[in-house]
């Protein structure tokens, strides 16, 4: 009690502290694009990178080697997931028998898989002309996985395949960055032309790039996904 | 003004709900209410004209991680002890 | 009066009783007594609802009305599905209907399977 | 010479972590030599690099995008030489590796085993801050996930304290991203000689609280005192190479990312490094008191390990060159030397099967070769003459003469503490060779393989002890750098 009560009055204070130094002195939503780096962002981004998706051109170019980590993040999380789940071993006991998904359920989902899937592709592979990109994308086809592995319980991925495919695009996003190294000298660079912004065949490598993490992505939280459902049986 | 509005009770209700996921026992229901504020985060975005954001929040937050979070709980124990 | 001032008109009047028919769902999950009253309201109503929302703009503005039909049809098979499983799920942990229900032709079929399955 | 980009160092092990695990399922043996073949690209790589650097430092831009826009390198000799550090203690305790992963989960291993290293070698070569927190997210991640692959009658003990490590560490990272934005919303910037460039002119209050959260973040990863408690149990589940990891790399890594802020971004803000020094001798002592208690052999290590953090601490918080000399110097040692300490525990307990110090007695007789190797740890780490740890410690108290009466007291201070680590260090070695063992027979030493790394550290910290101006050819040109900012370094480029 005594112990949460602290807790508690540290916290009080503390957001006290925070909330009035963000009040006082970073004011919500005011114009700062002329003192940092944004104004070069925001004025010169299309014709620097091709792409129309401003969120899209920093972050797979501008700033496309911390997206590069990021994925790596992404990667090594869902192998720990697995690392953490392999030594928890299986509880014993108590399987309960599952039920079968309707004729309905399971009819559905025969034709929203598909649709979910095209869903997903369509949110990468658009991601330098609309909102959106690679992880979204990969996140909406994971959601397809999970709504097959709900409607069909005698479902699984093929854990192989699934690896291949992960390393073969994790593989080309470093292999993209290192081409660059050798063409240019820059790791990452951009050396495809832009094209014509707004088209789909723009902006150089941000296309490969974010089809790349797409797919990756998605592999990566259905293979999360796979480990917790499988850890029982 | 209508917009700031919204945007304050946004913001509260999400504090409620952040509140009440970690207060309730009942694991299941945190998760529902970790959802709750992964859903106002994802809106409150899209009201701040960052769609990617919004659109990546929604999936995961909302989506995804709901369903590792129940996945988890089935395979455990669904009450907090002390 | 054109050929478009006429189709949002159109437009407006379906958002309208798209936007009533929420309404009424909202409503509907706020009032009525069990889980499968509820998901009544909340399935077709609402269904109902976003379609003729989202028709609707896709009439007031005619470049997206491909994009609405696509989304309209998305919604069209995905909420009865899913509430069709959150029903089937409650039943089957447990949930009892309300005590003024009248029928009930889910338990009796689901009584005869398993004694089926037990004779096996 | 050839010169070899230092993003390569980051390319080439990401590039192989993802190739590994579709090479296996084809050729099964293949992770193994796969992470050899990238750790010594890193080795040979990194030498380079800090030749190269001791003339002029070494800048890589990435992407094309000049500073500020885009991210960048910058290679110093401070950052190269923790990058050659990483790359060699990596590479040794790949020899070391073999017993100690469990069957069935190599593959998986290996690859986050690079991917550690790649993440260490990030934070130590990065000019930016975000993504400073990217690698600083891999190294962490990567150690959590290491951390559970551990073997034996440990495996529950290990998910418990992956667990911990990880709530912790989520934490650490959510406060370091708040002070990124915090610093981001002041300045508009994210490069860090930018950063430095501009911050005397921002907001005072929002810097000095993004120094907070800053500071918090990575005291997690850099085992500052009250944010330590994920350390004994993460040190004592792992498996023991991974121990060695974290000791040598993650920790230094992660000390090294903490110092950087406090030194380039802020200048060696003076209010900081007055609370990082008392934060510094409280980890100093509580972690050499805690040491003293425990009788689990590398629970002891872990806790003089943070007790050696809080001697960094110290040392870097005096701000000035010899100190900061020192205090490199220490961190070498460490890494070096309790690196050795964590390999020669290591095969003592694979060949006991207990890690309780009490099982030591008369080890001197049974694992005679194991045993003088810890031994030659122990007295590193204890400061004792002919041993690197003792040159480190005497340039720290030389350091701290030169700061006054406030440095006295930091000198006598840190001597009483290396009396405390005198004690339960030597309690351990008069254990090993003074005892009469219960049981007679002589185990089985540790293969070549595994000897091999142990013997070459073991080089190193007598090479330390005795000719230390090699060392300080590298080490006083890291100090300058650090004292003089990274601002200048740049040219504002």
């Amino acid at each position: 009690m005594i112990k949460k009560s602290i807790a508690l009055i540290l916290i009080a204070i503390l957001f006290v502290a925070i909330f009035f130094t963000l009040a006082n002195d970073l004011p919500f939503g005011d114009n700062r694009t002329t003192t940092g780096v944004s104004d070069k962002y925001i004025y010169h981004g299309v014709n620097d990178t091709g792409a129309s998706n401003l969120v899209t051109a920093i972050v797979v170019n501008y700033r496309g080697f911390d997206t590069l980590g990021e994925v790596t993040v992404l990667f090594v999380a869902a192998t720990g997931v697995g690392a953490v789940l392999y030594n928890m071993g299986r509880p014993a006991g108590k399987k309960r028998k599952k039920t079968e998904a309707s004729l309905i359920v399971r009819t559905g989902s025969r034709i929203l898989f598909p649709m979910m899937l095209l869903f997903g592709a369509y949110i990468f592979v658009h991601g330098h002309l609309t909102p959106g990109g690679g992880f979204q994308g990969g996140a909406v086809i994971a959601t397809a996985f999970l709504f097959k592995y709900v409607s069909d319980t005698r479902y699984h991925i093929d854990h192989n395949k699934f690896t291949a495919t992960e390393s073969v695009v994790g593989m080309t996003f470093a292999l993209v960055g290192i081409m660059g190294l050798l063409l240019t000298g820059y790791f990452l660079f951009n050396f495809l032309p832009n094209g014509s912004p707004g088209e789909l065949l723009s902006a150089g490598i941000i296309p490969i790039i974010y089809v790349a993490i797409g797919i990756k992505v998605g592999a990566e939280l259905t293979g999360i996904l796979d480990n917790m459902m499988e850890v029982e049986q | 003004m209508i917009l700031t509005i919204a945007v304050a009770i946004l913001i509260l209700m999400m504090m409620v709900f952040a509140v009440y996921s970690v207060e309730t026992k009942d694991l299941l229901y945190a998760v529902v209410g970790t959802m709750a504020v992964s859903l106002i985060v994802s809106i409150l975005f899209y009201v701040l004209q960052a769609p990617d954001v919004a659109m990546a929040e929604a999936a995961i937050g909302a989506g995804i991680s709901t369903a590792v979070f129940v996945i988890a709980i089935k395979k455990t124990e669904r009450y907090e002890h002390d | 009066m054109n050929f478009y001032t006429v189709l949002e008109y159109i437009g407006m009047f379906l958002v309208f009783v798209g936007a009533l028919f929420l309404f009424l769902g909202a409503l509907g999950i706020f009032r009525l007594p069990d889980v499968y009253n509820r998901l009544q309201a909340g399935t077709k109503a609402t269904t109902l609802g976003a379609f003729g929302a989202i028709i609707g703009i896709g009439l007031m503005r005619p470049e997206w009305l491909p994009k609405a039909i696509l989304i309209a049809v998305f919604i069209l098979m995905t909420n009865p599905i899913s509430s069709h499983a959150l029903a089937r799920a409650s039943y089957r942990r447990g949930i009892k209907l309300w005590d003024r229900s009248v029928v009930d032709r889910y338990g009796p079929y689901l009584r005869e399977k398993e004694e089926k399955e037990g004779k096996r | 010479m050839v010169n070899i980009d230092p993003t390569l160092m980051i390319g080439i092990p990401l590039f192989m972590g993802f190739l590994i695990p579709s090479v296996a399922i084809v050729w099964k043996n293949s992770p193994r030599y796969l992470a050899g073949f990238t750790i010594l690209f890193n080795l040979i790589a990194s030498t380079l690099l800090l030749i190269r650097s001791l003339n002029a430092p070494v800048i890589s831009v990435l992407g094309g995008w000049q500073p500020p826009y885009g991210i960048v390198f910058v290679a110093g000799p401070l950052g190269s030489m923790l990058a050659l550090l990483i790359s060699s203690m990596t590479m040794l305790t790949w020899f070391y590796l073999p017993p100690h992963i469990k069957e069935g989960n190599e593959t998986k291993f290996y690859m986050l085993f690079i991917l550690l290293m790649a993440g260490a070698t990030g934070m130590v070569l990065t000019g930016d801050l975000f993504n400073l927190f990217v690698f600083t997210e891999i190294t962490s991640i990567a150690s959590f996930s290491l951390l559970a692959y551990s073997r034996g009658k440990d495996e529950k003990e290990a998910v418990e304290a992956t667990i911990k490590y990880m709530i912790i560490g989520s934490l650490s990272s959510a406060f370091f991203l708040i002070g990124i934005a915090l610093l981001y919303g002041a300045t508009g910037t994210l490069n860090m000689a930018d950063l430095a460039s501009k911050i005397p002119s921002a907001n005072h209050n929002l810097v000095m609280m993004a120094l907070a959260m800053i500071i918090t973040g990575l005291g997690i990863e850099a085992e500052m005192f009250p944010l330590n408690g994920w350390t004994p149990d993460a040190y004592t589940g792992a498996t023991h190479p991974v121990s060695v990891m974290f000791a040598s790399v993650v920790v230094k890594a992660g000390f090294f990312a903490l110092i950087r802020v406090v030194f380039l971004i802020f200048g060696a803000a003076t209010e900081a490094l007055q609370i990082l020094m008392i934060f510094g001798l409280l980890t100093l002592f509580v972690g050499e008191s805690s040491a003293l208690r425990q009788t689990d052999l590398k629970r002891m290590l872990a806790y003089s390990s943070i007790g050696q953090m809080g001697l960094l601490l110290v040392a870097f918080s005096l701000n000035n060159q010899t100190a900061l000399v020192g205090g490199l110097y220490a961190m070498l040692n460490h890494a070096i030397a309790k690196g050795l300490l964590f390999m020669a525990a290591g095969s003592f307990i694979f060949a006991l099967g207990t890690r309780d110090i009490s099982a030591l007695n008369g080890m001197g007789k049974r694992m005679p070769v194991t045993s003088a190797l810890f031994t030659i740890g122990a007295f590193s780490i204890m400061g004792l003459p002919f041993f690197g740890g003792f040159i480190s410690k005497i340039v720290i108290i030389a350091g701290s003469m030169q700061a006054g009466t406030e440095g006295m007291l930091v000198a006598i201070l840190i001597l009483s503490a290396s009396l405390i680590e005198l004690v339960y260090f030597l309690r351990v070695v008069h254990r090993i060779w003074m005892r009469e063992p219960e049981d007679d027979s002589r185990l089985k030493e540790a293969p070549f393989t595994q000897m091999f790394p142990m013997i070459v550290l073991a080089a190193f910290v007598f090479l330390m002890g005795i000719y230390p101006q090699a060392f300080f050819k590298v080490l006083i040109p890291a100090a300058q750098e650090l004292l003089r900012g990274l601002g200048t370094m740049i040219g504002g480029a």
